[in-house]
């Protein structure tokens, strides 16, 4: 390594959190062969590089683990560029790494050209405008509502299945039940010692209003077909229509 | 350009001759640049500000107003200052109308159906059927779609309104009259109608849509 | 106009149908007025979706541009949609609209580039070109700036995401398209575009070594 070669190491060991990484550190290296980077020597660059890094050490700059792990990479290349090529090596040869790494450089040293020249251009913003004034268009949304037919069918019959359970929840004050009327009758029964008709023994206030009086009139006969059927009174009716009467039965 | 500059101004503003002002059409454009970067009006002042020395953007405006006219875009005067807008006629293209289409909602299909279907109806008579409240905005959102309307007062205490379907009911519906809507036996048959009987109860749930205590007297009748 | 309306039609399509295209001059009008409010580049798809039915913005579009040539405010394309913008050679005028832009670091920049000349490019990539790993914060820059977007997932070992450049990267340098990149064509025929894999070596010298030789291989099966 000669003099120059030193002098420009020193001249760039100022700062080494200067460089983006090895790669930047060779690149800014190169520059100092003046060559075009096709040109380049990698050899001298392997060796100015390691100077520097020598020089880092000497100086104590604490170095990161990229830049060491190059710096033995290209001590490795150096060998191998320096020797003559052994026959039984495998692996690419000292030129292929070489001209690998003069690659990288050259792209890398393009990449930034090319960033200067795009950042070079006209900015929007900066060199051209836009329209300072902006009429935003006005989103109105108009909702439209959709039902078919069958959706108002379907909706009817829904509501008319519900009907059909009404009287069980809705209208019990207007329904005497059979439950109310065995209920009720179990209690008379013990009294009824002779034929009476079924309708005497309707509940009171149920016999004026005709619904009442139709729901209560259907449960007690319903009723005293239930008492009937368990054996504790007799029925019987003495012609169509005729009045239905009831008595208990004795055991 | 800088021929009619009187001598005067040019004792006044020193710059002005040492640069010749930008021909006129520089100038329109420069003006026309100005005008629709700028996020305000202009004045006339304030783009001489901006301008080379020498400028006279008071007539770029006059050239540049004609340039614009019936175009697109005007040039318009806001107070003394100026502004490119989009021309008024063309304010439809600043609106997007979307158009969404929502199902209506099954409180809403329910309480059409009652309405179609037992008409005249007053709200009450819609609750009772429905077995439950009708919001308010159910049936403005029926009568604003214009399904359902007011119809006659009824002659009862009170004298609640009714509500009637629409013709426009029909013709969305494709119906002739609402005499036309299926009866609930057809309802069951076309199977839209889930068959419940209710226990022990008779099986004429079919009976056509008399009010609630006909039904049931009719079911003991038939029992 | 609307004699020959079929009954059918007019009920399918009434906008088609109902209203013949407005003439050329004045879908140029609608266009202009579009691109005018508007701020960002507008896609000739939603220009026709804004004017009536029928309309070729398209064409419209070439008009326009004709139209505007060499005038203080100029059209242009950016990717497939079009804007209006200030004449670059005007920008000295608008001091007053210039935004004060955050300055790019040194590796943001060279990263956009990389993105947009490698594009679409890995992490790793970029980390190869620059030799440097790239920070995370580089990358949030750019993305928040949209100028960098995520693309597709590399078909490859570990699908690593991908970065390309945005519309609003091409709006900002002015660019119609990523093929417009300064020097794009030299950089190709320089062969510096390529993915070239560095020689592998016969055996590990240390094992940093073996993540650089996936990141190449990723680049191989590009190339």
């Amino acid at each position: 390594m000669d003099v120059s070669d030193r002098l420009a190491a020193e001249a760039l060991i100022v700062d080494v959190d200067g460089f983006e990484g090895p790669l930047d550190l060779l690149l800014t290296l190169s520059r100092t062969q003046k060559v075009d980077l096709r040109q380049i020597s990698v050899l001298a660059l392997a060796e100015q590089y390691l100077a520097f890094i020598d020089k880092a050490r000497d100086l104590r700059l604490e170095l990161a683990a990229d830049y060491l792990v190059m710096a033995a990479w290209l001590a490795f290349l150096k060998s191998r560029l320096l020797l003559p090529p052994d026959p039984s090596e495998e692996g690419p040869s000292g030129e292929e790494l070489a001209a690998h790494l003069a690659f990288q450089l050259e792209r890398l040293s393009a990449m930034r050209d090319h960033a200067a020249k795009l950042m070079a251009r006209d900015q929007l913003g900066r060199d051209f405008f836009a329209r300072g004034i902006t009429e935003d268009v006005t989103r109105t949304r108009r909702v439209t509502y959709t039902a078919t037919l069958l959706d108002l069918m379907q909706g009817y019959a829904r509501i008319r299945t519900k009907d059909e359970f009404r009287p069980f929840v809705m209208d019990r004050d207007r329904v005497f039940t059979m439950e109310e009327a065995l209920g009720r009758m179990r209690g008379l029964i013990g009294f009824a010692g002779e034929w009476t008709d079924i309708l005497s023994y309707l509940p009171e206030g149920w016999e004026m209003d005709p619904v009442k009086r139709r729901s209560a009139t259907a449960s007690t006969f319903a009723a005293s077909l239930e008492l009937a059927k368990e054996g504790k009174i007799e029925l019987r009716q003495g012609d169509v229509f005729a009045p239905i009467q009831i008595r208990k039965k004795d055991r | 350009m800088s021929e009619d500059q009187t001598p005067e101004n040019a004792g006044e503003q020193p710059e002005e001759s040492l640069f010749e002002a930008p021909p006129m059409g520089e100038q329109e454009r420069m003006v026309e640049a100005i005008l629709f970067a700028s996020a305000e009006p202009v004045t006339v002042k304030e783009l001489a500000g901006r301008m080379p020395h020498g400028c006279d953007p008071a007539e770029a405006l006059v050239h540049l107003r004609k340039r614009y006219e019936g175009r697109g875009v005007t040039l318009i005067k806001v107070g003394d200052a100026w502004a490119m807008r989009t021309a008024p006629d063309l304010g439809f293209l600043m609106q997007k109308e979307t158009v969404e289409t929502r199902k209506l909602s099954r409180a809403a299909v329910e309480t059409l159906a009652i309405v179609a279907y037992h008409q005249p109806v007053t709200r009450a008579e819609i609750e009772e059927i429905r077995g439950v409240s009708v919001s308010r905005g159910t049936v403005d959102q029926l009568i604003e779609l214009e399904w359902i309307r007011f119809g006659r007062r009824r002659m009862t205490p009170g004298r609640p309104v009714t509500f009637v379907v629409t013709q426009d009911f029909l013709d969305h519906f494709g119906l002739e009259s609402a005499r036309d809507l299926p009866g609930l036996k057809e309802l069951r048959s076309a199977g839209l109608l889930e068959s419940r009987p209710a226990p022990s109860l008779a099986s004429d749930e079919d009976s056509e849509d008399g009010d609630e205590d006909e039904n049931q007297s009719e079911m003991f009748d038939e029992a």
